[in-house]
């Protein structure tokens, strides 16, 4: 091995070796590719209806275009489709009139038909979609009265009607009039949508072409979308030029992606906060004093620090600790409520004395018999805060508990997670991501069905809860869904069928020659169309 | 003596019932999972009306049912729609894609393998070097593939899906496929093991105070044995596809049932098990060939008379 | 004895191996093997000694029971052929034969698929694949034997007065079946700890829960993932995660060849 | 009385001692050397060189070899302390001598033909060696095997089809097909009972007179050789003692 000239490239340089320099020769070929970014995961689907993982919405965001969304740049309700939107029936119906010009990426003229394609086809009860089953209970109906205008009826009368009908259009040619969209349809490789690109997706990853049309004028011409799970790989890839972006860094890799000139760190609002659930309704826990005590025996600092790799008193931190189920620049987080940073043990022992807990040999007993938590996490937790279970468990073991430690599959935590099955655990270490709206009903509320409490982890039953969600579903004005919320907060951080830990940011990464690279909150793409690479 | 016939009989037999008893066993498997096997395939978080999609999918009407239209499908070359691996995408396509990139890197690991058993049964592999192969050998698989896979990338990025990138990773797969886990090391030593047992029996001894070749006489002899080994080194690499596949992400068979496991997407295992398994038959099927050849090879004899029938000579 | 003393020292460590990895101690992060405790510490300062020790603890129970069932299915091979029975042969070879062209990933993967997620381990998946690995075992046994003289030997022997019991116990397996038994286990002890090192790597690699072990204890594989950066990069000093995690296997691989040999040589 | 084979003193060492020193064997046509002495004494050693093989080191040396029928050529010329490389080319120098000029029957003879080829193959094979090809190969088999008294369908017989007696027989049929000038029997009564030992032995003798050849006969049984053999050589370790 050469020895480095000094003064040239750091001696360190000289172990990557022949991988990083045949990585950048490489790189000088890649002029005039296309614009290239990775994801940790591929989409599964580029059927919107079937979107389930974040990368499906922020692939579609490419595809699709949404008959209402967000903007990026100041949150205001907005359409390319649509242009002209008026409530009819008294507030029971919407009546849109379509611009002119749009085109599918097939060639065909977007019309009000698809517009109705798209609302029967979420209500056809053969379209076996969960996205699409959230619509029946909002949707009624839909009638073309003309080519550019479409009536589409509600269920009941809603106050924010437009965010009603943030669901991506789908066009009726391509499904032949058949109503009942499967999730193993062609459709999912190979969709065709109105949105700024074309997209293609294959075994090992999407391709997306630019399609001019009436209401996106894209400028980057070609996108493509690969997977690499190992975030050292990913971002090693970047400083290379291999690829131009990456979608999220890990916090370990944000350091090495800061001091690069080439390269920009850019946050990306997931609104997502992450939390230890309880099981209210197993063993010691369902005592509150007892969770009370779990929440003081935490030290989310230390956690932080040996997890995420949050130093105590670092500036600028990309984790934030929460009190309740909301992250802190949202207008429902109750400041009133105080978070708990470091723990607090005389505390917890004082609690779980009074909830009749002994303390013998030093682990916990509980009717005699020692307390053993079985703790899960969804598996996919560790690339973001790596060791997180294991740290965990280490804090409850100090405080005197006994305890068990499982990943829990993407899949299991679909299947027996977020439906309530997982009776088996006591805590499961868990992220929540707010979808389009920022809901936390589902997580709460009393399980009835599919109706309400649907992603409620381990069945937790408050009537008092209960009523202030009820409460926030009727409000009429933004100000009483607020103050619904702050009072949730408040019971929730005292009743602890989560205990709250923090939001940590997600950030992207890409090379300075991507510009105007605006990152919309949730579905990313939103601005497309203004970004920039040269 | 048994019947010469008897062993590959039996191996054409088991070649036969192989790519039936496989998705027997899988389709078992997805009913002793408990739980409903649509709802297995699809969490009701991905996708609502669970019995819709069981009745689509020939999930309704029990195992015997799924089986039997799943086969007559196969049958016909038509494996269905992949569930959750390549959501839509039809099974078919996948394993026109895999099954050739499958192939042709177990062809290719198998020639450092074959070069090396055809070195140490000729000599021409000294057996000191044997120690040095087993140390290689002992690194993982894993770790070989990683490595391939980080430098694939870096080298790459994101044309790391072109025609030259992937023939890079067959290259790569097919060396640490080669070497790793110990497969040159087993193959150089396992063929020198053979040959030298086959030397040290008399006859060749003899052949050679008679003006024959020692190899021209042993290689027949040896070749069921060489078969059989080399039918276990086959495997052995096919087995080893599945990490080197996922962790260099080549598209082949490997990859497929391990996405379609993890996935529980059971079109695709179903499919990707059955096509192991159908390389799997005809490995066997050519080892009883080469066994029914040799058996053959080895009978042949000048057509000499007496006038008594020629019967073979029963020992006395 | 060398092998002896380093499967020694291997069970020890296994069965000294804490259930959980002890509390972090941020001073001692990724400290080398010179800092502090052998093998040195992980990112937040827990040794590295208790991360090998629970890889031991993973792999080398289910590996010695899956080197068992190989070795006694060896010793049946071996045995049957002596009966000298066709009919036994053919059958023997029929059912050996299925389960042999099994591709064995295919059926560790769906036996994976087959556990509950509460009781993963590497015990069925190392059963599994004994059972797969045996027919080969038995057929190499048994052409041990064939080369013996098979039925022959064993009359032979009977002519000369021993008992059953010690023909077939000392004559054919401890004398002459013993340094292929001895070899087709200790290979399929090795190949188990590929195996778990294998799968262990994917999951972990997948961010997924492993299929071999609970969560709560380390695998070598572990030991691995820390380790392969630093190969790539300077600012992750983990060399000796790697070192250590490849010296394991080494040593369970020298342990299997050094059984070999003692077997062949006396 | 023509010399087929002219061996002159032969020295053979191996690592640990010397096998053979001033060995002289003279065969000739149409009769029977038999060279014997007790085991460990040298006698394949011997057998071995006289045929170009010589397979310990550091091997040969001391001696000549020659075949006075093919000419005068010294076949041990320059090979004597060559080391391995110069057993080697003996090897491949003699290499056609072997199974054509020279044939060898060897003891027990149930293991040493290949187990893999049918005794008319190998015969087949044999014949194939011979100078000018006869008229018709399946004629040669025949009479062969009548010769040595097999049956004609011992030609599609494997070894392991073949009971001791019969091995032998083929053997030596196998080793006469190729119509050689020198027949090397090594031990041919090694295995067999006594009146099997008997009828083998005076089959060799009459096979071998009846075409004319060298006969050398490597044996410890002292009967056997007082009753056939026209020249003896007797070893004793290192030390020859020509009678």
């Amino acid at each position: 091995m050469n020895r480095p000239t000094p003064g040239s490239t750091p001696p360190s340089a000289d172990r990557r070796g022949v991988l990083l320099a045949l990585g950048i020769a490489s790189a000088a070929l890649l002029a005039g590719a296309p614009l290239s970014f990775y994801e940790e995961q591929l989409p599964g689907t580029l059927s919107p209806l079937y979107a389930s993982s974040m990368a499906d919405h922020r692939a579609q965001e490419l595809v699709f275009d949404r008959l209402f969304f967000h903007s990026a740049i100041d949150n205001r309700m907005m359409s390319r489709l649509v242009e002209k939107g008026e409530l009819a029936d008294g507030g029971k119906s919407y009546r849109v009139t379509l611009k002119p010009g749009l085109k599918w990426h097939s060639g065909t003229a977007v019309t009000s038909k698809d517009v109705c394609f798209t609302v029967s086809a979420m209500l056809d009860p053969g379209t076996t979609s969960p996205i699409a089953e959230g619509y029946r209970g909002v949707l009624a109906g839909c009638d073309a009265t003309t080519p550019q205008v479409a009536t589409i009826r509600f269920t009941k009368v809603f106050h924010n009607p437009q965010e009603r009908l943030m669901f991506s259009l789908l066009p009726a040619e391509k499904f032949a009039g058949k109503t009942a969209i499967v999730p193993d349809d062609d459709f999912s490789q190979h969709p065709i949508g109105s949105g700024p690109f074309k997209g293609n997706k294959g075994r090992r990853g999407v391709t997306f072409e630019a399609y001019a049309n009436a209401h996106h004028a894209p400028t980057i011409p070609q996108m493509s979308l690969q997977e690499v799970q190992d975030p050292l790989v990913q971002v090693k890839t970047l400083q290379s030029n291999g690829v131009q972006g990456i979608i999220a860094v890990p916090p370990p890799y944000r350091p090495d992606v800061s001091a690069s000139d080439d390269l920009q760190l850019k946050s990306y609002d997931l609104r997502s906060w992450w939390f230890i659930g309880v099981n209210t309704k197993k063993g010691a826990l369902v005592e509150r004093k007892v969770r009370q005590a779990l929440d003081l025996v935490l030290d989310r600092s230390d956690l932080r620090q040996f997890t995420v790799g949050v130093k105590p008193g670092e500036q600028n931190s990309p984790c934030e600790f929460i009190s309740g189920p909301f992250v802190q620049s949202s207008p429902f987080y109750n400041r009133q409520v105080p978070v708990k940073e470091k723990s607090d043990r005389a505390a917890a022992t004082k609690l779980l004395n009074e909830a009749g807990l002994t303390q013998i040999g030093g682990r916990w007993h509980y009717k005699g018999t020692p307390v053993t938590l079985n703790i899960g996490m969804m598996a996919s937790l560790d690339v973001e805060a790596p060791d997180l279970l294991t740290q965990v468990g280490n804090q409850l073991s100090a405080a005197g508990f006994d305890r068990q430690e499982s990943k829990v599959s993407a899949d299991d935590w679909a299947r027996k997670v977020v439906t309530g099955k997982a009776s088996e655990f006591d805590l499961l270490i868990g992220k929540w991501s707010f979808g389009l709206v920022e809901e936390v009903n589902d997580l709460f509320q009393t399980r009835s069905g599919t109706t309400t409490g649907a992603r409620n982890v381990f069945n937790y039953s408050n009537s008092g809860a209960d009523q202030l969600m009820v409460e926030y579903n009727q409000s009429r004005t933004d100000t009483a869904a607020y103050d619904a919320y702050h009072k949730l907060h408040r019971a929730l951080a005292e009743d602890l069928p989560y205990l709250f830990l923090w939001k940590l940011d997600t950030k992207s990464a890409w090379r300075t020659e991507v510009r105007g690279n605006v990152i919309a909150p949730f579905n990313y793409w939103t601005e497309v169309d203004g970004w920039k690479f040269q | 003596m048994t019947a010469w016939w008897i062993r590959p009989g039996v191996r054409l037999i088991a070649a036969i019932i192989l790519p039936l008893v496989v998705p027997a066993i899988i389709t078992l498997l997805i009913w002793a999972l408990p739980g409903d096997p649509a709802e297995i395939i699809c969490p009701p978080e991905t996708c609502g009306g669970t019995a819709e999609l069981a009745a689509r999918w020939n999930l309704d009407a029990g195992a015997w049912n799924f089986f039997r239209a799943w086969m007559g499908d196969a049958a016909a070359g038509e494996f269905g729609r992949s569930w959750r691996v390549e959501q839509g995408l039809p099974v078919r396509d996948l394993l026109d894609e895999s099954i050739p990139t499958t192939l042709m890197l177990v062809l290719a690991a198998l020639v450092p393998l074959v070069l090396g058993a055809v070195g140490s049964a000729t000599g021409l592999i000294p057996p000191r070097a044997d120690g040095g192969f087993h140390t290689v050998g002992l690194v993982p698989a894993v770790v070989f593939a990683l490595l391939g896979a980080a430098y694939v990338e870096l080298e790459y990025g994101a044309q790391s899906f072109l025609p030259g990138a992937n023939r890079l990773r067959l290259v790569l797969g097919a060396l640490v496929l080669g070497l790793a886990d110990g497969a040159f090391a087993a193959a150089v030593s396992g063929v020198r093991g053979l040959f030298a047992a086959e030397r040290d029996q008399r006859y060749v001894g003899i052949a050679l105070l008679r003006g024959e070749r020692p190899l021209a006489n042993m290689l027949p002899n040896v070749a069921p044995a060489l078969a059989g080994q080399l039918r276990a080194r086959v495997l052995h690499l096919l087995s080893g596809t599945v990490v080197v596949e996922v962790v260099l992400r080549i598209n082949g068979l490997g990859d497929l049932l391990w996405a379609g496991t993890l996935l529980q997407d059971f079109g695709v295992v179903l499919a990707a098990a059955t096509a192991f398994a159908l390389v799997s038959a005809v490995l066997l099927v050519i080892q009883a060939l080469v066994e029914i050849a040799v058996a053959m090879w080895v009978r042949r004899a000048p057509t000499v008379r007496d006038g008594a029938a020629a019967s073979p000579v029963v020992a006395a | 004895m060398l092998a002896l003393g380093a499967f020694a020292l291997l069970a020890v460590a296994a069965f000294a191996a804490p259930a959980h990895l002890v509390e972090p101690e941020p001073s001692r992060s990724f400290a080398g093997p010179l800092d502090a405790w052998p093998f040195g510490a992980d990112r937040a300062g827990r040794p590295l000694l208790e991360y090998a020790q629970q890889g031991a603890r993973v792999v080398l129970g289910p590996a010695l029971v899956a080197g068992c069932v190989v070795a006694a299915s060896s010793v049946a091979g071996g045995l049957l052929r002596c009966v000298g029975d066709p009919r036994v042969d053919a059958a023997v070879q029929g059912v050996g034969e299925v389960l042999g062209a099994l591709p064995r990933m295919v059926v560790i993967l769906v036996t994976a698929l087959l556990i509950p997620s509460t009781s993963r381990g590497l015990l069925p998946l190392a059963v599994a694949w004994a059972v797969l690995a045996s027919p080969g075992a038995m057929d190499e046994a048994a052409a041990v034997a064939e080369r013996l003289g098979g039925a022959r030997f064993v009359e032979a022997l009977r002519a000369h007065g021993f008992s059953w019991t010690r023909i077939f116990l000392f004559h054919v397996v401890a004398l002459n079946l013993r340094p292929v038994v001895v070899r087709q286990a200790a290979e399929v002890v090795t190949q188990v700890t590929f195996l778990e090192l294998g799968l262990s790597y994917l999951a972990v690699q997948d961010a997924q829960a492993s299929f071999t072990h609970p969560d709560s204890l380390k695998s070598w594989a572990d030991l691995l993932y820390m380790g392969y950066p630093s190969i790539v990069l300077d600012d992750i000093p983990t060399e000796h995660a790697l070192w250590t995690g490849l010296a394991m296997v080494a040593l369970v691989t020298a342990i299997a060849k050094f059984a070999t040999s003692a077997a062949r040589a006396r | 009385m023509s010399v087929l084979l002219e061996v002159r003193g032969l020295g053979v060492r191996s690592t640990e001692r010397t096998l053979v020193e001033g060995v002289n064997v003279t065969v000739f046509g149409g009769e029977v050397t038999a060279l014997c002495g007790p085991s460990g004494s040298g006698k394949s050693v011997t057998a071995r060189a006289a045929m170009g093989v010589v397979d310990v080191e550091p091997g040969l040396f001391s001696g000549s070899l020659k075949f006075p029928e093919t000419g005068n050529r010294d076949w041990f010329a320059g090979v004597a302390h060559g080391g391995q490389r110069a057993h080697a080319r003996l090897l491949a120098d003699t290499a056609s001598l072997r199974g054509g000029y020279l044939s060898y029957s060897p003891q027990a003879a149930s293991s040493a033909l290949n187990p893999g080829r049918t005794i008319g193959r190998q015969m087949e094979m044999s014949v194939a060696r011979r100078k000018t090809a006869p008229t018709s190969v399946t004629e040669t088999i025949r009479g062969l095997l009548a010769e040595v008294g097999l049956p004609a369908r011992a030609a599609s017989a494997l070894p392991g089809e073949l009971s001791g007696g019969q091995c032998q027989r083929a053997a030596l049929a196998v080793a006469m097909a190729s119509d050689p000038r020198v027949l090397i029997a090594d031990e041919p009564e090694t295995g067999l009972d006594p009146v099997l030992r008997r009828q083998v032995v005076e089959l060799l003798l009459d096979v071998g007179k009846a075409h004319g050849c060298g006969i050398l006969l490597i044996s410890h049984h002292e009967d056997t050789i007082d009753r056939i053999a026209e020249h003896v050589v007797r070893l004793r370790g290192p030390a020859e003692v020509a009678a």
